[in-house]
């Protein structure tokens, strides 16, 4: 089984607490090519992933001032500059009257911007995706937690890590992530087998 | 088998999602073309007359002023058609035989009108005069194109509001002087603008405030 | 002239194309040609092109193709929405004389009215009359028209008029009914036209006239009758009395300080009343007076009537009497003046009105030859007398009065008139009875029962305009053409010979009165024309002939003849003339507790000959604002009494649709049902109907198969009692109907939106009217209040060339309604039926306000406001409106962009003068092609859910720019005449240009008496008003 | 009668809003199984069907008012609007309520939203779809609406902006995209949830479409927080303007009735006012239908019930200051209306009194526990709240412009059958729309019920 078809080793935990934990001691043991999985957000949880704070903040206040910006131009421009017109005896620039549209359209454009950055950092839209060749994984989702180091981590042996991750206790055994689903087991992958197998007596249980 | 969708779906999904906002632009795009084009403003569609007069001829070839036929233009809103009479001052004598010209003899015979499709129409809720335009040193030429050189008469400008508004807001661009209307061969000097300032200023044109209000043209 | 022989030529043809068809067949032809699929495509064009207005269809290339004689509506074509549109543009054959492509062409001519013509204006474009004006130069209108002359062309077009001669309801030819004719008449003329009756309206042309005398010279034993229901009898019989001969009475209002008029309505009724209105105005224009307030003089007007009529609105002083005191009442005056007049207190009810009665006596005898009487039409022959013996008394003969002989003497009395025609109709000696004109089955006195006796004539032929009632009663029925399509001439009230010419060829098969009498005289038929010009080349003094042509034209282009009115004429009062005070000729006081029944014309539609004219049907009553009906209209303690109340009319009156009780009018075993209508003012147990509603057969408008408008008074009036009689019953009956009003409410709920002073007040404080501004202003200075301070500075007007604005006397409006008449020609503005105007959604682009003060129960004076668009500089409807529909135009005019509007109705909201007008429906009519052809070309026909409102007539204002730009001048002031200014007999309108230093409305509108209306919104109007001034009796209005 | 544990429980600690005796799995199959759940019940069709009749009878009307005209509604000089702008401004005051407690409770951090947001969400949605048709059909030719939006026309003619018809498009726009936003993206993670469950082809396919590829990744969830948070921050000032916007459709104007500063926080206030009492009104049957009593508990309901009675004091505040204003304004013409308001009994007094019952007397029984912690008396006043604020946005509108400057031009607004039915048209689409939304997405927030289960970010081990 070449690496390649390797994209990392999940460990899955049923609490909170143990993924915590879990991931704290990962972080010690040096791995950084890794990510936790939750059914909701884990307070602390990306913090013992080492993430900064994010960039959305900036770039929503960015597109917040180009927005009213542009709002503002645009009913000036028209207003008094393109066709200017009298009217009820106003002047062109009757810049009080500007301000409504202004603040609405600074809504609107930060509004966009933060939904579809978010979707940009999280490289969203993601819908095929490794992690979802693993039955277990539909999980996460619902009630369990899983903590996956991925094969790209400088640290990362198969072996090792597995024994590593057996170390932390998961509910389970390991599960090796492959980067294509295997659709009938070929005669040499125990393995992968026995991962593709245990699925629905897991989900049972 | 959890796995719903092929791998190409991640770039599938991320092109629908941020391409829609081009999409829907372009789409405007399209819109904005479609009404200013020929089809929606029918510049350049020559009509069906029922004798096909030739403007080339009588204007470029034989010489004859607008005002011939165009009676009214100078102190009318109404250029003026010209009736059938008048067709017939000259055509009583030359190609008395020629089946193109029936329809005119016809109509004078029989006191019945020719029936001419309009070659410019306006909306009927936008009132355009001509007489003050000819005053102010609008020429002929300035919304009719060289028709001194058109053997089917056809529309030259879009007659689009916008197109109005461009002579309107600056009238130096456009104006000339009165003897010039009807001259057919009148090239814009290379001082226009120049020119065109002291024009506006001795034909006493409005200021385009004026002339960009409403009810200049909408009553 | 020329060019209308040559339009009549391109009509012609237009007939010939339509397969020589003509009458029924042509209306036929042109309804397919209406169903065209282009035209069906327009008119349920639900998703037009730029805006869902129509193109006016009617705009000058339009009328080319109409003018070119082919109806096939082209140019439609207009308004499909892609590609682009191909219009038809059809030239002339031949090029008519005289007309210049797109621009209007003015003829004189005169249209005849309520016996008297008036000299007008009519506009033609490019041979389609449009619009009537005044002849300024015409002494019976001086420029000014009343909303019959307005409306008049559209009776023109209108669709119901008849179109072909018929016999028993079959379409028949000319031919055939001169054929009937002729057989007929031969008869005749073997027994000296014994059995030959001809029944008239009033003849007013003098070519008629020498007609009839031709005929009855042919047929000496022939007999004419006139009869008109709204007749001047009395006034007739009464000059017999006094003077023993036949003299119309003319008054000088310019001479006269103080008027007493018994329910004489001479602003609205009286012949000549727009001469009237002008002259009695012009001594009391403060306006004249400039800044000079201390020496404005004003003349005083008493009124005494039962109704509440414009002249009693306009009055000093107006005491509401029931009709039947009023000779009462002019007894006592008269004996106030030492006249031995019999009766010299008041009786009845009319007791505890001496103090007025004292009044009055003491300021006529205090303007001796400077006073004025006039008793009114309706009034009995004794009140006539009585006022000529107090204008004698008082020495205003020749001074105030004036009398000529009257016109066709011996001729006037209509009633007695029509009464020997129905005793020889009874007596069954008529064999052959000719109608000219009018509608006796319907208005003829209800006693006469002229209908059933008609029965008995073999042959009965009706010639008029309209299929009819009474041409329902005939066997021939002959279309008589518009005065706008014939050839006559007519006298003015005063005798004025002028001139009717026609400005279009028959629309329909009419022909003129003139034509019919040369066929009845047995003559070929000859044209009106030829009639006409031969009387008058007769006529004609010997320098006239000497270049009779020039003479003719002359008289063609003035539409009149200079000085040709009735010579005065000196009578004095027969020395027995109080015998016929004595009793029998008098009129009995009514008991205190019954009710009296009084009849009047309609305001609108008159004896209900205009009943189908939907202008004159939507225009309101002057006072009580109801449209498309008639009432029982009392007032408002009368109403309580008779348990007929409703709160409307004084508080949270609305205007639109009422429910009103109906009840049933029975007098004398004769009864109608009617609904109620309050009218605050109205004298009490008196209860006024107007005549001419409840047409059977007036057309699709006034009522036809079935469908009435209003209910017919004719059916209680009898000879006897033609104006007013006691005796009536009153009979609720629990049913309610709908009753139209465009304004209900009467008080001004204390907001000074007429602001107005008596003479007096004004000479003390000449700025008045300016008052409650200045203290407002002063307040807010005192608390320092930020109401002045704003964000924005103002735009500046001086800048641009003009700076249009509009000033309206409230002194001098009296509340006529030509304005918004005139206003609807000029506009295009559609009619949208009872309703419509029951929905509150009327279109008027100007209204007349009508306020009193006091309270509703008892008002005391009466005012007119007129309402156009105020054009303010801050106008509240701009800002709202959010695709830059209305807008403001450099020289200040609000304009209106019909085609940009997207009907959010933001901007009629924030009026705050409510002067929009929302077309809620398809309300302009796009089907009726004669109707489109009356539509002014240079205002756009607006469509469904568009705003639209007064523009100032801007296409006026551009016409007139555009002219005086071309010929390199300035706009002259005065040029520019807005339509409701150009109608106004009372000159109440003043249009301009404000920067012009020079001009009228600047002068007006730098009066002390000049106010805003609603100034504390700060909406700066542009339309401001003169305050209103009245000129009351000291000892009067002391109490 | 005795108490329940749960009573008892409350009493001692206080209101808890956490579900109790719920786990991670029990909340997810719980709420996810009325989704996937195959069958679906006859009452749910029953209803659908209902909203879709009405929706039909809606067509019709509308239909019927592009060929007649606007004349088809008792409208008319002077009074220009009526019954379309008041279902607007009512629908839009209705949308409200639901970004409120989304955006703002989030930024408050508090925990009784979690349970009711998604509702709220929801019934914003569909109420500013409602509101957002008025607009158009009133204009009587909408395929003219297209000229409020500034593009660059043959015309060279822009949107007038001083007009608050335009701030109203750009409001009410905004608004609208921004609620969609908001809650798409807090349904994402249950999409995925969805995804996850969902046992037919399809319903894997679509729900994996919406989900987006979500795999609760901390990492995203990190981001994710932080835009949800942004997100709501945007939208909390977002509906204080958008209601204060529409209220500037009479407040900029001059006529009495309308010219009043007070407008934008009492037409806010009012909003607020009848939002939650549509949220009431719709999570009382949902507790039932759908068995959810325990996530969206008694407490939810009285919490709602005491902001219901908090927001009925803004509003009569509002009320007051009105009358007083045009009594010690000394304004003759205000006045007058509101003197008229209050006697005009042939004009608008009953409506008058109906709101000051509807609105201010009614809610006065929310003092009393037992009645806040009834659903049937929630039920009743929430809808009596309804009504009285539809008859407030009437009475303003219609009244005001029946009796203004010139008394010749008065004159009062007789609705016609047209003007109910467009009206009971917009209710079908609402409930219509709304059905939908109950069955095939998450009624509740999963992802955020978990995070509040205990021990759900850690400690309180070995439970």
């Amino acid at each position: 089984m070449p690496q390649t078809a390797l994209y990392g080793l999940l460990a899955e935990f049923v609490s909170a607490q143990q993924i915590l934990d879990a991931t704290r001691r990962a972080a010690e043991a040096g791995y950084r090519e890794m990510d936790a999985y939750s059914p909701y957000p884990v307070e602390g949880l990306a913090a013992e992933l080492g993430l900064r704070r994010s960039r959305i903040p900036s770039v929503v206040l960015f597109a917040g001032l180009i927005g009213a910006g542009v709002g503002f131009l645009m009913q000036f421009w028209s207003m008094a500059v393109d066709y200017p017109f009298n009217v009820g005896g106003r002047p062109y620039n009757s810049w009080p009257v500007f301000i409504p549209i202004t603040f609405e359209l600074l809504v609107l454009i930060a509004s966009f911007a933060t939904f579809l950055s978010m979707l940009f950092l999280n490289g969203l839209p993601h819908p095929h995706h490794p992690l979802f060749n693993v039955p277990e994984f539909s999980r996460a989702s619902q009630d369990r937690f899983f903590l996956c180091i991925e094969a790209t981590d400088p640290l990362f042996d198969p072996r090792g890590t597995a024994e590593f991750l057996e170390r932390l206790g998961p509910h389970g055994s390991i599960i090796e992530v492959p980067h294509y689903q295997i659709v009938e087991a070929p005669p040499s992958g125990g393995e992968l087998v026995t991962a593709t197998a245990q699925g629905p007596k897991e989900a049972e249980a | 088998m959890p796995q719903i969708f092929p791998p190409a779906m991640n770039i599938i999904s991320k092109v629908t999602l941020f391409g829609s906002f081009v999409l829907a632009a372009f789409i405007l795009w399209v819109c904005l073309i479609l009404v200013r084009s020929s089809y929606g403003t029918g510049t350049g569609v020559v009509h069906v007359q029922p004798v096909p007069f030739s403007h080339e001829h009588h204007v470029g070839v034989l010489g004859i002023d607008c005002r011939y036929c165009h009676t009214s233009v100078e102190y009318s809103s109404f250029a003026g058609l010209p009736p059938t009479k008048t067709c017939m001052n000259c055509h009583s004598q030359i190609w008395v035989g020629s089946n193109m010209l029936e329809p005119v003899r016809e109509s004078y015979r029989t006191n019945r009108s020719l029936r001419w499709q309009r070659v410019y129409s306006l909306p009927g809720f936008t009132y355009f005069d001509h007489s003050i335009h000819v005053h102010k040193g609008i020429g002929c030429s300035t919304c009719h194109g060289q028709i001194d050189q058109m053997p089917l008469t056809f529309q030259v400008p879009s007659l689009l509001m916008e197109w109005c508004l461009e002579c309107h807001r600056n009238p130096e661009r456009k104006v000339r002087p009165r003897e010039e209307v009807f001259n057919m061969k009148y090239k814009p000097p290379a001082n226009q603008l120049e020119l065109g300032r002291k024009l506006v200023k001795e034909y006493d044109i409005d200021d385009p405030a004026t002339i960009t209000s409403c009810s200049v043209c909408h009553r | 002239m020329s060019c209308r022989k040559d339009l009549a030529g391109q009509l012609a043809a237009a007939h010939e194309r339509l397969g020589g068809a003509r009458g029924k067949q042509y209306w036929r032809s042109l309804d397919e040609l209406a169903e065209t699929p282009a035209f069906m495509a327009l008119v349920h064009n639900e998703f037009p092109s730029q805006a869902s207005i129509w193109p006016d269809t009617l705009s000058r290339r339009k009328f080319l193709s109409l003018m070119a004689a082919s109806l096939a509506l082209g140019g439609i074509g207009g308004c499909s929405v892609k590609p682009a549109p191909t219009v038809n543009i059809v030239p002339y054959v031949k090029p008519p004389r005289e007309i210049e492509p797109g621009e209007p062409l003015f003829f004189a001519t005169s249209l005849t009215h309520a016996g008297s013509a008036v000299g007008v204006l009519v506009e033609s474009h490019m041979g389609r009359p449009t619009k009537i004006e005044g002849n300024p130069d015409h002494p019976a209108s001086r420029g000014a028209t009343d909303v019959f002359g307005q409306a008049a062309i559209l009776s023109l077009y209108d669709p119901d008029r008849s179109q072909t001669v018929a016999h028993l309801g079959q379409t028949r030819t000319w031919e055939d009914a001169e054929a009937a004719l002729r057989e007929a008449l031969a008869r005749q003329r073997d027994k000296r036209g014994r059995g030959l009756r001809i029944l008239s309206e009033t003849v007013v042309s003098p070519t008629l006239a020498a007609q009839r005398d031709e005929l009855l010279a042919a047929f000496p034993d022939a007999h004419w009758h006139v009869y008109e229901p709204v007749n001047r009898d009395s006034m007739y019989t009464a000059s017999d009395w006094a003077f023993g001969r036949q003299v119309d009475t003319h008054y000088d209002f310019t001479q006269a300080d103080v008027v007493l008029a018994l329910d004489a309505d001479f602003m609205m009724s009286l012949p000549g009343h727009l001469r009237y209105v002008d002259d009695f105005l012009s001594r009391r224009r403060l306006r004249q007076h400039g800044g000079n307030a201390a020496k404005a003089t004003m003349n005083r007007l008493y009124a005494v009537e039962p109704g509440v009529s414009c002249t009693g609105a306009k009055a000093d002083h107006r005491l509401a009497l029931r009709a039947g005191q009023i000779e009462s009442f002019a007894r006592a005056v008269a004996t106030a003046c030492g006249i031995e007049s019999g009766g010299s207190v008041i009786g009845g009810s009319a007791a505890g009105n001496e103090k007025w009665l004292e009044a009055v006596a003491a300021d006529l005898q205090a303007h001796r030859g400077r006073s004025l009487v006039l008793a009114g039409d309706r009034q009995p022959p004794a009140v006539h007398l009585l006022a000529h013996a107090i204008n004698d008394r008082l020495g205003n003969v020749g001074k105030t009065v004036h009398y000529t002989d009257a016109w066709d003497a011996g001729r006037t009395e209509r009633t007695a008139s029509l009464k020997e025609l129905a005793e020889a109709l009874d007596r069954g000696d008529v064999e052959l009875l000719v109608i000219l004109g009018g509608n006796p089955v319907y208005n003829a006195p209800v006693d006469l029962a002229l209908t059933e006796k008609m029965q008995k004539v073999p042959l009965r032929v009706h010639f008029g305009p309209y299929d009819d009632e009474t041409a329902r009663q005939c066997h021939w029925h002959l279309p008589e053409a518009h005065f706008l399509e014939a050839w006559s001439d007519a006298r003015a009230y005063d005798g004025t010979q002028s001139i009717v010419q026609p400005l279009i060829e028959p629309l329909y098969q009419g022909r003129s009165a003139h034509e019919l009498l040369t066929l009845l005289a047995g003559a070929e038929p000859t044209p009106g024309y030829e009639t006409v010009r031969r009387r008058w080349r007769r006529e004609a003094t010997t320098e006239q002939a000497a270049d009779f042509e020039a003479f003719w034209e002359s008289v063609l282009h003035d539409g009149l003849l200079a000085d040709s009115a009735q010579p005065r004429r000196s009578v004095t009062l027969a020395d027995n003339w109080q015998r016929h005070l004595g009793a029998g000729k008098t009129t009995a006081e009514p008991a205190a507790t019954e009710l009296e029944l009084v009849f009047e014309p309609d305001p609108t539609i008159y004896d209900g000959s205009y009943a189908n004219n939907g202008w004159l049907q939507e225009c309101p009553k002057p006072l009580t604002k109801l449209t498309w009906d008639n009432a029982a209209i009392m007032s408002p303690s009368t109403a309580e009494q008779l348990g007929l109340a409703h709160g409307g009319y004084a508080h949270g009156g609305e205007h639109g649709g009422y429910h009103m009780p109906v009840v049933e009018l029975r007098l004398n075993s004769r009864s109608v049902r009617a609904p109620v209508w309050i009218m605050p003012g109205h004298a009490e147990r008196s209860i006024t109907v107007h005549l001419g509603h409840g047409r059977q057969q007036a057309g699709r408008v006034g009522g036809a198969d079935g469908h009435t408008v209003g209910f017919n008074a004719y059916l209680l009036r009898t000879s006897e009692q033609p104006w007013f009689a006691p005796g009536l019953e009153l009979v609720p009956t629990g049913e309610t109907y709908l009753l139209a009003g465009t304004q209900q409410h009467h008080l001004m709920e204390n907001r000074e939106l007429v602001r107005s002073a008596t003479l007096g007040e004004f000479r003390d404080h000449p700025d008045f009217a300016a008052e409650p501004e200045r203290k407002q202003r002063e307040e807010q200075t005192q608390r320092g209040s930020l109401a002045i301070a704003t964000l924005y500075e103002g735009f500046n007007y001086e800048a641009p060339k003009h700076k249009w604005g509009m000033a309206i006397d409230l002194s001098a409006c009296i509340g006529c309604n030509a304005c918004v008449v005139a206003c609807q020609a000029e506009n295009n503005i559609p009619v949208v039926g009872k309703e419509q105007v029951a929905a509150g959604r009327e279109m008027h682009w100007i209204r007349i306000d009508r306020y009193s003060t006091g309270t509703a129960e008892k008002p005391e004076e009466f005012y007119f406001q007129p309402v156009p668009c105020m054009h303010c500089e801050n106008a509240p409807c701009e800002y709202v409106c959010p695709v830059e529909a209305t807008v403001h135009s450099s020289e200040g005019l609000n304009d209106m962009v019909y085609n940009r509007c997207v009907g959010t109705r933001f901007c009629s909201n924030n009026c705050p003068y409510k002067v929009r007008r929302f077309n809620f429906f398809h309300y302009a009519d796009y089907h009726t092609p004669t109707l489109r052809l009356q539509y002014n070309p240079d205002v756009t026909v607006r469509s469904r859910g568009v705003m639209e409102k007064c523009s100032y007539c801007v296409q006026r204002i551009r016409h007139a720019s555009i002219n005086a730009d071309t010929e390199g001048r300035p706009i002259a002031d005065g040029e520019i005449l807005t339509a409701c200014q150009a109608a106004c007999p009372a000159t109440a309108i003043s249009f301009g240009d404000i920067n012009d230093k020079a001009s009228q409305v600047h002068a007006w509108k730098g009066q002390p008496l000049n106010y805003s209306l609603l100034a504390d919104v700060n909406t700066l109007p542009r339309t401001t008003y003169l305050a209103a001034v009245r000129n009351p009796n000291g000892k009067l209005s002391e109490e | 009668m005795a108490k329940t544990l749960e009573d008892a429980h409350r009493d001692l600690i206080g209101p808890d809003y956490t579900p109790v005796g719920h786990d991670f799995a029990s909340i997810t199959q719980q709420i996810s199984s009325l989704v996937l759940r195959r069958h679906t019940h006859p009452g749910w069709l029953a209803l659908f069907s209902l909203g879709n009749g009405l929706i039909l009878m809606f067509g019709c009307v509308v239909i019927y008012l592009l060929v007649r005209g606007v004349g088809i509604w008792g409208i008319n000089i002077p009074v220009g609007w009526c019954f379309t702008i008041t279902d607007f401004v009512w629908w839009i005051g209705i949308g409200h309520a639901g970004t409120l407690i989304s955006a703002f409770l989030l930024l408050m951090h508090q925990k009784w939203r979690t349970s009711i947001n998604r509702i709220a969400e929801a019934m914003t949605i569909f109420a500013v779809m409602c509101a957002g048709m008025f607009p158009l059909i009133h204009l009587g030719r909408p395929w003219y609406f297209y000229w409020l939006l500034p593009y660059p026309n043959t015309m060279r003619l822009w949107p007038q902006f001083r007009s608050a018809l335009v701030w109203d498009v750009f409001a009410v726009s905004t608004y609208f995209t921004v609620s969609l936003l908001f809650w798409y993206m807090g349904m994402v993670p249950d999409l995925a949830t969805l995804r996850d469950r969902a046992t037919s082809k399809l319903g894997r396919v679509v729900y994996g479409m919406l989900a987006l590829g979500w795999r609760n990744s901390a990492r995203h969830w990190h981001r994710y927080e932080m835009a949800y948070l942004l997100l709501g921050g945007l939208a909390t000032p977002l509906v204080v303007s958008v209601h204060s916007v529409v209220s500037s459709d009479f407040a900029i104007s001059v006529m009495p009735g309308w010219h009043e500063t007070v407008f934008p926080p009492y037409f806010v206030a009012g909003a607020i006012f009848s939002g939650f009492a549509m949220v009431i009104a719709l999570c009382i049957p949902i507790r039932h239908f759908y068995k959810v009593k325990d996530l969206i508990t008694i407490d939810h309901l009285d919490v709602m019930a005491k902001i219901l009675l908090a927001t009925c004091f803004l509003t009569s505040y509002g009320y007051l200051s009105e009358q007083t204003m045009s009594w010690f304004g000394g304004e003759n013409v205000e006045g007058f209306l509101y003197f008229n308001r209050l006697i005009g009994v042939a004009q608008y007094a009953p409506v008058t009194w109906a709101i000051v019952f509807c609105n201010v007397l009614a809610p006065q029984v929310l003092w009393f526990r037992r009645v806040r912690r009834s659903e049937v008396m929630l039920l009743i006043v929430s809808v009596i709240v309804l009504a009285g604020m539809w008859m407030e946005r009437y009475m303003i509108i219609a009244s005001s412009l029946s009796r203004d400057y010139l008394p010749s031009s008065w004159g009062i607004f007789r609705p016609t059958i047209w003007d109910i039915l467009t009206y009971i048209g917009s209710l079908g689409v609402f409930i219509a729309a709304f059905l939908l939304f109950c069955r095939f997405l998450p009624i509740i927030s999963m992802s955020e019920l978990r995070a509040m289960l205990p021990g759900a970010h850690g400690r309180e081990e070995g439970t």
